[in-house]
C-alpha cells in the first residue's frame, strides 16, 4: 500500500533517473521537500541541480521551465498551491500554449500543481481552478483521482511533447493504494476510466470528486441503484467517446465538479452531451458543484462548499428516481 | 493602537508570544486546522511600526499576520475565534488565519498571497494622496516576498507617484525553507530601494527602539511628502514556516544563537536596566498576557460555529452610496 | 450617430465630472488617449491626476485599483488588450474577488478592456478572455453589443460597489448607433435584452456575436426563418430568466460565441438549459464557437477562428430545419 | 550571421532601414494590416548585439522585433510574406509581425507581451549552463519592459543562478507614449543591476561599435561563467509607436534633434571617414538593401494565401524522442 505521495515521488525518481534532461523546478522542493512533501529526499538523491528551489517567482519559474522546454529539457515545475498558478496564467496562456502553433517549439513542461479544499486552508488555498486552462487551446490537463493513475499520467505527461497542467488533489495525498514494486506503464492522456459500472446513473467526476463517486457508487450498489462512474483522468484532451458510451448506457447523468457551478467545467459536459447525446437521455442532466462563494477556511462552512459522498449519492438517488 | 510608553509595547509583544505559542499548542494538540505562521521572534517589528503609526493610518500585511493584527489593537479573543473558525470571529470562520482584517483599526488584512497586498497598499496610499488625508500606509512584506514581480511594480509605481507609503520588509532569513542566499541574488533588501531612486533603511528588527525610530522617521517623511520609505528590519523567525515544517534546513545550533538575541527577552533586559521597578512590571505583564490569551481560547471555543447557511451571503457589497 | 468609442468616451467623461473619486487609471491612456482612442482627450479635461497613466505593470495597476477602491475611490483601470489582463489573473481572482466575502471591503473597479479578432493582430492580441473570469464568484462581467448598452452599463459598473470586467470588442468601436443628446440612464446588471423577436430559433450570444446575430436574424427574418435574439449584455450576473423563457418560446437554441469552443461560456449556457429546460427543447442545442486553436494573425487564417454573420445564419437555418 | 566588417554591418543596418521604411509604406497604403512596430533608428543595436554573438547563441526578442530578426540573419523575404499573411511567411501567417521566429538562426522569436520573453530567455540559458553548452542567450528588452514584475523575477533568477545570459535594454526613451520619467522611477536601467548583484552598463545605442563591444564584453563574461550581465543601450524611437501613432506626446523639435544623431547616418560618416573607398560601397549597399526589399515585397505579394483548411494543425508538438 502506497500513499499518492509517495507514488508520485517515486515516479518523478524514475523519471529523473530514467532522463538526464528531466529536472525539477520549484519553491521550497529541495531540502523541504515540497509544502506536501511530494517530493522530499529527491535532492539528496539528484542534488540542487536537477532538484532546483527557486525564489518565489511564479512568473519566472514557469517561463523559465519554457525556455528550458524549448531548449530541449524536460522541466517539472511545482506550483505549491493551485492558487497560485494565477500568477502564471500569462506565461501558460500567451507562451506555453501557443508555442508549437506559433514558434514550431515543443514544450515538454509539467506543472504540478495541488488543488482543491478540505483542509481548511481559506479562500487563497483551497481552489481548483482547471478552469482558468480548459479554454486554453495547446494545453493539456490531468486530473487523476488514484495513485496508479497519477504515476501513469505524469509518465507520458514528462516524456510528452506538449505543456501539461497537472493537479493533485490534497486529500488524495494521504490516501493509500494497492501499487505493485514496479510502477504502471504510462497511460496516454484522452483515456477516461470506468472504474464502476452501472446501468442507472452515469456520473462524470475527475480528480478528488472521482474518488468519491466511486465511493458513493459502492455504496448505492446495495441500494440497487447501477452507477456507471467516469473518471476522466484528464480534462484535455477530454475523452468524449468513453463519456458518450456512458450516458448513452444509462440515459442519465451526473457531473462531479469541486469549484463553484458556475462557468466550470462540468458546463463544458453538460453542453457536449447536449450535442451529442440529446435523444439517449431519459432525465434532465444535472451539475453537483460547489456553491459560487469562495472557499471559507472554517470547517463548518467549507464542508458547505464541497460536494461529499453523501451529496453525491443523494444526487445519484434524485437522478434515478426521475 | 496607542503606545504611551515601552511598557506599553512590552505589554503587546509579550501578548503577541503568548498568542502564537497558543496557537502552535492548540495546532499540536489538534484543536484547531487549517494553516497558521506565527512570528515569535518578530514581535518588536510589528510593535515597533504600530507604535510608530498614528490613529488614522493604514496597514497591510502578509500570511505570517497575527503579530501585526494585535499590535494594531485586535482583539485576541476574536482572533482566536477566527483560528477556531467559529461565528464570532472576525470574518465568521471565512478568513482563519491568513486573511483576516479590521477596517475600524486601519487593519486592512492578512494576505495569504505572498506580496499579494503590494498593490492593495499602494491603492490605500493614493487614495490618501488623493484626498490629502495626512494617512500613510505601512506595507509588510517578507524577504521572499521581495522576489514576486508584484514588489518591483509597486515600488516603481509608488515611487513614481510619491505615494505616502511605506514598505516595512521583516527579513527574517528564511522564505520558508529558501535561504536568503537562495532567494535573493543580492542579499540586501534596503539595496533594492536604489533601483526606484530611493534609500533603504535596514535596522536591527530584534530591537524596539530601532525599529520604531527607522519606521518612525519613514512616516514622518512620506507624511510630509517625500513619498515611498523601505524600511528593512533584520530578524529571524525562530519557529517553523507553519506548523508542519520540521525546519532541517537549518541548524539546532544557528537556531540557539537567534535565540541569544530574540526581542522580548532583550526588551525586558533593556527595561530592567532602565527602570528599577522593571522586574514587577515584567511580571505583571507577563501574567496579564497570558490571562488574556486564556480567556481568548475560552472565548473561541464557547462560541458557536457558524450557520452554514450563510455561506453564500456578502460575496457582494451592498450598493454604496454616490457622489 | 455616434461611435461606440465615443460613446465611452462620453460615459466616462460623464462620470468623472459627476463623482470627484472617480479616477483613469492605465498604460498610455492620457496624452496616446488609449491604444484604441477611448479616453482621447481626457486628460486636458482632467488632468493627470485623475487620468493616471502607469508604467507597464498590469499587476500593480490593478491592485492600485483595488486598494485605491476598498479605501472610498472609484478606478476605472484599462487593460490596453484583454490578453494581458492574463497578468492580472491573481489579483483579480485572489483579492478583487474575495475583498467583500473575507474583507468587508467594497471593490469597486472596473476594468475596462478590449477584446477579440477581427484586426489581424496576432494570437496574444485578439482573445476573448472572459473565460478566464467567468467561473470565479465574485466577480461581475459585461459584454455590451451596442453603445448606449456599453454607457448604460458602464454607468451602473462605476456607481456600483463590485468589481467588473468591462470587455469592449474592438470591432465595435468604429461602429454607429443613433444615441441622443443625454446619455441612457444606468442599467442594472443581469438583463439581458431581445434584439429581435422570431418564434423558429433562439440564438444567445454577448459582445460583439451579439452584433452579428442581430444581423444575421434580420437576414433570416427575409427567410422566413424567424429568431429570437437574446444579447446577453452581462455575463456576470447572468440573466437566466429572459434565456429560459426564449428558449421555451422557440424551443431550439443556438449560442454563438467567439472563443475556442472549448471551455467556453457557451459551455455554461448549454448546462443551465439543459438543467432548467430539457423538455422544452425540440432539437439539439447547438454551439457556434472557434475552433480550438490560438487566433493566427493572418487575415484568410483568422476569418477561419471566428463566427460570421454567415455561418451564423447557416447554423441557424440548420436547427430551424431539424 | 557572420559580419565580416563594418561594412556588413551597415549593409544590415540600412537593409532593416529599408525593410522598416517599407512596412510602415505598406501599411500607409492598406496593402498590409493588423500591427507592426518599427525600429527606424535602433539599427545599430541589432546589428551590434548579432555581431558580438556567436554562431551557437541565441537570441529572444519583443514586439519590436523586425530588425532583431534580420540582423540574426532572417530572410526578407519570408518576413515579408508572414507581414503580408502569406503561406510562405515564417509562420505561413500565422505569427504576423509580433510573433516570427526562425530556430535554425538561433531566433527564439519575438513577443507580443511586454517583458513576455524574459523567463523563455532565462530558461534557454539554463538548457546551455545545464549542458555546458558554450551557449549564451541575448534577451532584449524595451525601457518600458522594465516595468514588468517578470523583469525583476528574471533578473534576480538569472543572477542567483549565473546564468549565461546578456539581457539587452534598448531605452529609446518611450514606452509607447510613456516618456521615461513617467514610467521609471530611477530612469537609469543599468542601475536596476544593484538590485541584483550584478554592475549594469549603459552605452550609446546609436553607435555600432559602443554597442558591439559592450555586448562583446558582456558575452565574454557570461560564457566564462560569470553569469547575467545587463547593458543598456540609448536610443530613440524615430517612428511612431505603432501605425496610428499621432506622437502627439512629444515635440517635432525633439525629433529633428534625434534625427541628428541616427545611427545609420553616423555610421556612414564614420566609414567615410576612415575608408576612402566607402562612399562607393554604401551608396552600392543602399542599392542592394532597396533591390532586396524591393524583391522581397514581390516574393510576398506573389505566394498564396494559407489555406483555411489549416488553421487547426500544429497545436500540439508531435511526440519527441526520449533518452
Ligand atoms: C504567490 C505565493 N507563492 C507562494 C506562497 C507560499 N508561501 C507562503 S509564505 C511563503 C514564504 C514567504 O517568505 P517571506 O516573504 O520571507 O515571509 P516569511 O514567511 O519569512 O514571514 C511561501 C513561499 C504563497 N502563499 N503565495
Ligand atoms: C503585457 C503587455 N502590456 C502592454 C502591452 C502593450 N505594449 C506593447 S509595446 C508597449 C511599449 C513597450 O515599451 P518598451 O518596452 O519601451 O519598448 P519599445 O516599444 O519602446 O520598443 C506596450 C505598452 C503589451 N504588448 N504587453
Ligand atoms: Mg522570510
Ligand atoms: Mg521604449
Amino acid at each position: 500500500m502506497k500513499t499518492f505521495t509517495a507514488t508520485i515521488r517515486d515516479t518523478l525518481a524514475a523519471e529523473l533517473r530514467r532522463d538526464p534532461n528531466v529536472f525539477l523546478i520549484g519553491e521550497d522542493i529541495g531540502a523541504y521537500g515540497g509544502a506536501f512533501g511530494v517530493t522530499r529526499g529527491l535532492i539528496s538523491e539528484f542534488g540542487p541541480n536537477r532538484i532546483r528551489d527557486t525564489p518565489i517567482s511564479e512568473q519566472a519559474l514557469i517561463g523559465t521551465a519554457i525556455g528550458a522546454a524549448a531548449a530541449g529539457l524536460r522541466p517539472v515545475a511545482e506550483i505549491m498551491f493551485m492558487d497560485f498558478i494565477t500568477l502564471a496564467v500569462d506565461q501558460l496562456t500567451n507562451l506555453a500554449a501557443k508555442l508549437h502553433y506559433i514558434y514550431k517549439l515543443p514544450c515538454p513542461i509539467v506543472v504540478r500543481t495541488p488543488a482543491g479544499g478540505g483542509r481548511g486552508y481559506g479562500a487563497t488555498h483551497s481552489q481548483t481552478l482547471e478552469r482558468l486552462f480548459t479554454g486554453t487551446p495547446g494545453l493539456h490537463i490531468a486530473a487523476p483521482s488514484t495513485a496508479a493513475d497519477a504515476s501513469a499520467l505524469l509518465q507520458s505527461a514528462i516524456r510528452g511533447a506538449t505543456p501539461v497542467i497537472f493537479i493533485e488533489h490534497k486529500l488524495l495525498y494521504p490516501l493509500r493504494w494497492e501499487i505493485g514494486l514496479t510502477l504502471p506503464p504510462p497511460l496516454p492522456f484522452g483515456h477516461a476510466n470506468i472504474t464502476h459500472s452501472g446501468n442507472n446513473v452515469t456520473v462524470v467526476a475527475w480528480s478528488y470528486m472521482a474518488h468519491l463517486a466511486l465511493t458513493a457508487a459502492n455504496q448505492l450498489a446495495a441500494e440497487g441503484i447501477g452507477v456507471e462512474v467516469v473518471d476522466l483522468r484528464t480534462l484535455a484532451p477530454l475523452d468524449e467517446e468513453t463519456i458518450t458510451a456512458a450516458v448513452r448506457k444509462t440515459g442519465r447523468l451526473l457531473i462531479v465538479e469541486e469549484g463553484p457551478k458556475t462557468g466550470g467545467f462540468a458546463g463544458e459536459i453538460a453542453a457536449r452531451i447536449f450535442e451529442t447525446s440529446y435523444d439517449y437521455l431519459e432525465a434532465p442532466l444535472r451539475r453537483l458543484a460547489g456553491p459560487d462563494t469562495p472557499v471559507p477556511a472554517s470547517r463548518t462552512l467549507e464542508a458547505a462548499c464541497i460536494p461529499t459522498v453523501e451529496t453525491i449519492a443523494n444526487a445519484i438517488r434524485e437522478l434515478a428516481s426521475l | 493602537m496607542t503606545f504611551h510608553s515601552d511598557f506599553d509595547c512590552y505589554g503587546r509583544m509579550v501578548l503577541i508570544r503568548r498568542f502564537e505559542e497558543a496557537v502552535e499548542r492548540l495546532f499540536s494538540e489538534g484543536r484547531i486546522t487549517g494553516t497558521a505562521h506565527v512570528c515569535i521572534g518578530q514581535e518588536a517589528i510589528a510593535v515597533g511600526m504600530a507604535a510608530a503609526m498614528q490613529p488614522n493610518d493604514a496597514f497591510t500585511s502578509t500570511h505570517r499576520g497575527h503579530g501585526h493584527f494585535l499590535a494594531m489593537g485586535g482583539d485576541p479573543g476574536r482572533m482566536m475565534a477566527e483560528m477556531f473558525g467559529k461565528a464570532t470571529g472576525y470574518a465568521y470562520g471565512r478568513a482563519g488565519s491568513q486573511m483576516m482584517s479590521d477596517l475600524s483599526l486601519g487593519f486592512y488584512g492578512a494576505n495569504g498571497i505572498t506580496a499579494g497586498s503590494m498593490g492593495l497598499a499602494c491603492g490605500l496610499a493614493l487614495q490618501a494622496q488623493y484626498h490629502n488625508t495626512g494617512r500613510v500606509v505601512v506595507c509588510t512584506i517578507g524577504d521572499g516576498a521581495s522576489n514576486e514581480g508584484m514588489f518591483h511594480e509597486s515600488l516603481n509605481l509608488a515611487a513614481l507617484w510619491h505615494l505616502p507609503l511605506v514598505v516595512v520588509c521583516e527579513n527574517n532569513g528564511y522564505a520558508m525553507s529558501t535561504p536568503l542566499s537562495v532567494g535573493l541574488a543580492n542579499q540586501s533588501i534596503a539595496a533594492r530601494a536604489a533601483a526606484y531612486g530611493i534609500t533603504g533603511t535596514a535596522v536591527d528588527g530584534n530591537s524596539l527602539s530601532a525599529v520604531r525610530d527607522a519606521v518612525s522617521l519613514a512616516l514622518t517623511q512620506a507624511r510630509s511628502g517625500k513619498g515611498l520609505q523601505l524600511v528593512e528590519c533584520h530578524t529571524y523567525r525562530l519557529s517553523g514556516h507553519s506548523k508542519g515544517d520540521k525546519r532541517e534546513y537549518r541548524s539546532p545550533a544557528e537556531e540557539a544563537a537567534a535565540w541569544e538575541n530574540e526581542p522580548l527577552a532583550r526588551l525586558a533586559a533593556e527595561l530592567e536596566k532602565q527602570y528599577p521597578d522593571a522586574p514587577g512590571r515584567i511580571a505583571q505583564l507577563n501574567q496579564q498576557a497570558a490571562e488574556t490569551i486564556a480567556a481568548a481560547i475560552e472565548f473561541a471555543v464557547s462560541s458557536p460555529d457558524p450557520d452554514p447557511s450563510t455561506v453564500c451571503d456578502d460575496l457582494f457589497a451592498p450598493h454604496l452610496p454616490t457622489a
